[in-house]
């Protein structure tokens, strides 16, 4: 009865795969600590993604070059499980699930706006902390008190970056660009409000991401004449192009970046100090000695150099903090009362200087961290300097 | 074994019957494991084989689609806007997610389906971009580059499916369901299909409306990856433009190719192995893109006509040895 | 009845005249062989009155109704089949298979003696192999069973010997002969192997550069001194493009 | 006035790039029937060849470029005699194999060169200015080369034996390799000639542009929307749609802006097939 023998063979062919599935996950020995990192590992936000992963990282060694983490009367080692969530909703979604399987509760990361949209709704469901590095309007919400959130977002520094920008320059109308997507979108928004408060003029230009070639963007922007040009949270490397093609076709004004660090990469791409010319910034955490050694600790403990500059000092204390939240708490498996520890932990990093927990005035949750801040100021192919910016509720 | 049953399964179909048994058992796995890694593979599982179908019911016609997320994402915004109306009944949000998508494809069917080859594959990757596109300059209607969040729970006989168990399971039974249809469509026109795949020019001068079935299987083809929109925007409880950008579609016609196209447990087990090994992979950060690439080219190079395929031509040889 | 009719049929490709002003009647139950040197526009025409092709200029009747550039699966519905010059089936499927098919397609039920023109052609006891297995001579007979099995009234055959051994050709013969006896149907044959024209045709239509050169019996139009230069000093087997 | 003198600048910038990357795509198609999803992976490697011969090395800029287009060139051949070749006929199969070198192209860039974006610069900085219209210098240089290759593309394919070769196999293969054309020498190079066009573009835009991993993707869709405006297999065609395209988007962006500039452009394109399914100087197709 070859038929019949062959709906057995195509039925094992068919569910073998799913059997696969069914292994048992790792067996548990002494106290070892997985936490995960999440965020885009390839494509254009690689880099982003990677810091995050850095973050936990050092975070990791530190508390184990120290014999490990103290939860109760254990001493736990901690490991870090990165995971790839491509800058896509789904993404995060399905990375917190995996990492989940491995029963892990805590996450460092996302780093996008699709991608806290997407992981939100499951934390709970997973029982996970997670925190986002995004500047989503709606980064954290009361809604899903599980996420935290690596601030400060636009809201938290936008007002400071201009109030600083106008000291410099006379800037009566500004026009912003940023990708049409929702990384660019929300935190034009939130930009434009803090721009109108200061008596500026906005005009928002939206290009489609993948885009290599800005001229013709720039051209159109250039035609409403504007003071001054914000490349708001355009990916640094957009960011460069754009510098660079707005000298090139003439344009003498200051150009802004409300969005977020870069300013590194920025200042490569368009080619140097004389491109940039006049340039004012969020500089993320203040470049300071404390800061720096930061650097040197994470090359001392992971043995290489940290390449992603202010974005892993920026991520560093969302790490820190919840090893500290968890040891505190002394168990690493009750999620709820490492969040409810976590939310009460003052914000003194050794690094960062004293922070605030943010957020309740924007969000209505005040789960946001939020340390002092630089804006940067270039001048005349110059650079001024960074100023502090302290956080305030 | 009678004759009649013989008979009967021979005109239904070995593979179609094992493939709807196969969904028909995954229901028993969310009622006897808990864990949460089997969870999230077989909810991927369930959204990926039911797009995978979508792009495999073209491939039965020598059709290479990448249109399919361009559906997925109406059926899952027409689910996501009915929620905002909060119309939450599963029959009825089942029917809009299948229909949308397919009476829009009706007119785009009349565009694209004069185009042969390659032209018909470039055109469709066009029209996944442009539904990107659309989405974001629509955000009235799709909340645009942010999407719609907070979806509510799909009811099932006033029951609302809440839970990761009543997730999964509601997303198994819109995969039977696509099976259902995929199998009934191409078993029930499996020469029409067969003899356009081959050789449409011989078809047609014996007399078949190839523009038909073509027709027929587009719209099809249409509603059942809006039935993959349901499952995921369901599973994620937002639709956002990210789960629908152009390139997914990319994995979707490599789980068809890699299963093998000329089974319809072909989607299933490549479905099944690739999203299993993504998942794999994720934790390998930097890496994982390249593991997969890696993977693709393993299988395309040593399993010709695909895992499916390749296994039936191995037993066959046995057999016939 | 099934009269296929052509009038002042043309066709250009671009620039290109492939042929012009064509006109002929197959009578029902007639026979016609159409001849010419490579590229007289023999192929182009059975793909202009199949269908395939639209015309540039001129009409097809069938049976008095204008199906003129119609599409293919229409005009093999309303009863015109045709076959191909290269072997032509669906390779991957077995004989018996790419006979359901057509009969499927065909829609008319199977013809009166399809059966034993398959058996005439010993594709009875082969029916379970792959249809590209078989040795070429035999694929060729069932394509040309194939478009007899959708049950036509018209059968154009588009050089049904080219690619055959001389001892496979008398299959031919027998082919015409029972689709016309057992199916009642008219035949137009294009063809470069003159003995089987001469054999099995009473009528040629002499084809020349896109104009008819002669119409008539074998024995007179093969006579004529311009068919002669035209043609048949460039007799070959190869296949015209 | 200024802004729609600048935005034909830019188009025709723009289409000589795109020119470069669709020629070579259609000739990957026209003659193998392959459709290379690896193309843009050739582009971004062009750029990463050329930096490293520059930083690494210390080669001249134009030296470094030649090297870029060998290397991909050379990776070309290699990929094609050693993975498409066996599976030639297989378009699926084909597709999937370029699909997957792609992704192992991107990660290899990573994994070398990291996230972020190089600092590579071109060596020609400035613009020209006439009253509000500018003029880029390096664009200006880069056309020229962009122009000089499609001259010498075209000079190769239609007055040297190998072009005619090429093009008598893209034109039937049958008939080609039935007058003794011999496709097992003749592949690998057509597709070297193309992936070698390819890093060419790449070497030669990325230090204009940006270079970092995720530089190709948009190349692919280009590229994509290029040869099907110009009909598959059309080498007129692609160049013809290359400055179509180029222009549309430029003037699209300056008048519309971006979201609705691209919309404008895949819609125009859609549109076009209605009317003319096989592009516009496209023949019939074979089946993929």
């Amino acid at each position: 009865m070859p038929m019949f023998r062959r709906i057995q063979v195509s039925l094992v062919a068919a569910t073998a795969v799913i059997a696969g599935l069914a292994t048992p996950a790792l067996a548990q020995s002494g106290c070892e600590l997985k936490i995960g990192s999440m965020g885009p590992m390839s494509g254009g936000g690689a880099q982003w993604g990677l810091a995050m992963d850095g973050a936990a990282r050092m975070a990791a060694a530190e508390v184990n070059a120290e014999g490990g983490l103290k939860v109760g009367d254990r001493k736990c080692h901690v490991t870090v499980v990165a995971y790839d969530s491509k800058y896509t909703a789904d993404g995060a979604a399905a990375g917190s699930n995996a990492l989940a399987a491995e029963g892990i509760h805590f996450i460092i990361g996302p780093v996008g706006a699709p991608e806290a949209t997407g992981i939100k709704p499951i934390l709970g469901r997973n029982q996970q902390i997670a925190w986002n590095g995004s500047y989503a309007k709606d980064a954290v919400t009361t809604r899903y008190p599980l996420m935290f959130h690596l601030g400060p977002g636009p809201g938290g520094w936008a007002d400071s970056v201009i109030k600083e920008a106008l000291k410099h320059w006379k800037i009566q109308s500004v026009a912003l660009i940023a990708p049409n997507d929702q990384g660019g979108t929300d935190i034009v928004t939130v930009d434009e409000v803090a721009y109108k408060d200061n008596g500026v003029k906005t005009t928002s230009e939206y290009y489609q991401r993948g885009t290599t070639n800005f001229a013709p963007i720039i051209t159109r922007v250039l035609a409403t004449n504007p003071d001054a040009v914000d490349t708001a949270s355009s990916p640094p490397g957009d960011a460069g192009v754009i510098v660079k093609q707005l000298r090139l076709a003439g344009f003498k004004g200051p150009i802004g970046r409300n969005g977020g660090p870069g300013t590194e990469e920025i200042l490569r791409v368009s080619g140097g100090m004389d491109v940039l010319k006049d340039f004012y910034w969020y500089a993320g955490p203040p470049d300071t000695p404390e800061a720096r050694v930061i650097d040197a600790d994470y090359k001392k403990l992971l043995g290489k150099d940290q390449t992603f500059g202010a974005s892993l000092w920026g991520d560093l204390p969302g790490a820190r903090m919840t090893l500290k939240a968890i040891s505190v708490a002394g168990t690493i498996d009750d999620v709820q009362k490492v969040a409810e520890v976590l939310r009460h932990l003052p914000v003194d990093d050794p690094n960062l200087g004293k922070g605030v927990w943010s957020g309740q005035k924007q969000f209505g949750i005040a789960q946001e961290l939020m340390y002092p801040f630089g804006v940067g100021i270039i001048k005349d192919g110059k650079e001024v300097g960074v100023t502090r910016v302290e956080p305030k509720l | 074994m009678d004759d009649k049953a013989v008979g009967l399964i021979r005109r239904l179909g070995g593979a179609e019957i094992s493939a709807v048994l196969v969904f028909v058992i995954s229901f028993a796995i969310p009622l006897l494991t808990k864990n949460v890694m089997i969870y999230s593979v077989l909810n991927q599982i369930m959204v990926g084989v039911v797009a995978t179908f979508s792009v495999w019911i073209m491939l039965r016609m020598n059709l290479l689609s990448f249109a399919t997320p361009a559906f997925m994402a109406l059926g899952g915004y027409t689910v996501a806007i009915a929620g905002q109306y909060d119309i939450s009944d599963a029959v009825v949000l089942t029917l809009a997610s299948f229909a949308v998508p397919a009476l829009v494809a009706i007119p785009l069917g009349a565009l694209v389906l004069r185009l042969r080859g390659t032209y018909f594959v470039l055109v469709t990757f066009v029209l996944a971009q442009i539904m990107q596109l659309v989405l974001f300059v629509t955000p009235g209607l799709t909340g645009g580059s942010n999407g719609i969040s907070g979806v509510p729970p799909v009811n099932l006989f006033g029951m609302d499916m809440m839970t990761n168990q009543q997730v999964l399971l509601f997303a198994c039974g819109l995969a039977l369901l696509a099976t259902l249809i995929t199998a009934a469509l191409t078993r029930y026109f499996r020469r029409h299909f067969a003899a356009i795949e081959e050789n449409d020019v011989l078809a047609e001068s014996l007399g078949l409306v190839v523009w038909r079935y073509k027709a027929l299987g587009f719209v099809i083809s249409a509603g059942v990856a809006g039935l993959a929109g349901f499952s995921l925007v369901n599973m994620l409880l937002t639709a956002h433009p990210s789960s629908f950008d152009s390139i997914i579609s990319v994995d979707f016609i490599a789980y068809s190719i890699i299963g093998g196209r000329v089974s319809i447990l072909g989607p299933i087990v490549g479905t099944s192995l690739m999203v299993y090994a993504t998942n794999l992979f994720g934790t390998h950060g930097q890496y994982a893109q390249g593991l997969y690439g890696v993977l693709i080219l393993i299988v395309v190079l040593a399993a010709r006509g695909g895992i499916v395929g390749s296994v039936t031509a191995l037993l066959r040889r046995r057999r016939a040895a | 009845m099934s009269e296929l009719r052509i009038e002042q049929l043309a066709k250009r490709f671009g620039g290109l005249r492939v042929f012009q002003d064509l006109s002929f009647t197959l009578q029902p139950g007639g026979l016609m062989g159409v001849i010419g040197p490579n590229g007289a526009g023999k192929t182009t025409l059975i793909n202009v009155i199949s269908g395939r092709q639209p015309p540039s200029g001129g009409k097809v009747f069938l049976g008095g109704r204008d199906v003129t550039g119609q599409p293919t699966h229409a005009i093999s519905r309303l009863g015109i089949a045709r076959s191909f010059q290269q072997t032509n089936t669906f390779r991957s499927v077995s004989v018996r298979e790419n006979i359901a098919r057509a009969v499927l397609f065909g829609r008319r039920g199977r013809p009166a003696g399809l059966d034993r023109l398959l058996q005439e052609f010993h594709l009875t006891e082969r029916l379970d192999e792959q249809s590209d297995k078989l040795p070429y001579g035999l694929q060729k007979m069932l394509g040309l069973a194939m478009a007899y099995a959708i049950g036509p009234k018209v059968l154009l055959l588009d050089e049904p010997a080219a690619g055959l051994e001389r001892g496979e050709r008398a299959q031919i013969d027998a082919f015409v002969h029972h689709v016309r006896t057992h199916g009642g149907c008219s035949v137009l044959i294009v063809e470069h192997d003159m003995d089987l024209i001469r054999r099995l045709c009473p009528r040629i239509l002499v084809l020349d550069a896109g104009n008819v050169l002669a119409d008539g019996a074998p024995a007179d139009v093969l006579a004529r001194p311009d068919v002669i230069k035209a043609y048949l000093g460039a007799v070959d087997d190869e296949e015209d493009a | 006035m200024h802004q729609f003198l600048e935005a034909a600048i830019i188009g025709v910038g723009l289409g000589a790039q795109y020119a470069l990357l669709a020629l070579g795509f259609t000739l990957i198609f026209g003659i193998l029937g392959v459709v290379n999803f690896a193309h843009g992976g050739f582009y971004m490697l062009g750029g990463y060849v050329a930096y490293t011969c520059v930083a690494g090395l210390g080669l001249a800029y134009p030296l470094a470029v030649v090297v870029a287009m060998l290397a991909t060139a050379a990776l070309g051949w290699l990929f094609e005699l050693l993975l498409i070749e066996p599976l030639i006929d297989d378009h699926l199969a084909t597709l999937m194999l370029s699909l997957g070198l792609y992704l192992i192209i991107s990660t290899v860039v990573l994994a070398i060169f990291g996230p972020i974006s190089m600092e590579f610069a071109f060596p020609v900085t400035g613009s020209f200015h006439a009253g509000s219209v500018y003029l880029p210098r390096e664009n200006l240089i880069v056309l020229a080369v962009c122009l000089v290759a499609i001259a010498c593309l075209w000079l190769v394919l239609f007055r040297t034996d190998l072009g005619r070769a090429l093009r008598a196999l893209a034109d039937d293969r049958a008939v080609g390799m039935a007058q003794g054309l011999r496709p097992r020498l003749l592949f690998p190079l057509a597709f070297a000639l193309a992936t070698g066009l390819a890093g060419l573009t790449g070497a030669l835009v990325t230090p204009i542009l940006s270079l970092a991993p995720g530089v190709g993707e948009p190349v692919l869709a280009t590229s994509f929307l290029t040869v099907i405006l110009g009909g598959l297999g059309s080498l007129g065609g692609a160049a013809l749609a290359a400055f179509i395209v180029g222009l549309v988007e430029a003037y699209t962006s300056v008048y519309f802006g971006g979201s609705i500039g691209a919309l404008v452009l895949f819609v125009m394109v859609l549109l076009l097939l209605v009317f003319r399914p096989t592009g516009l100087l496209g023949r019939d197709v074979r089946g993929a």
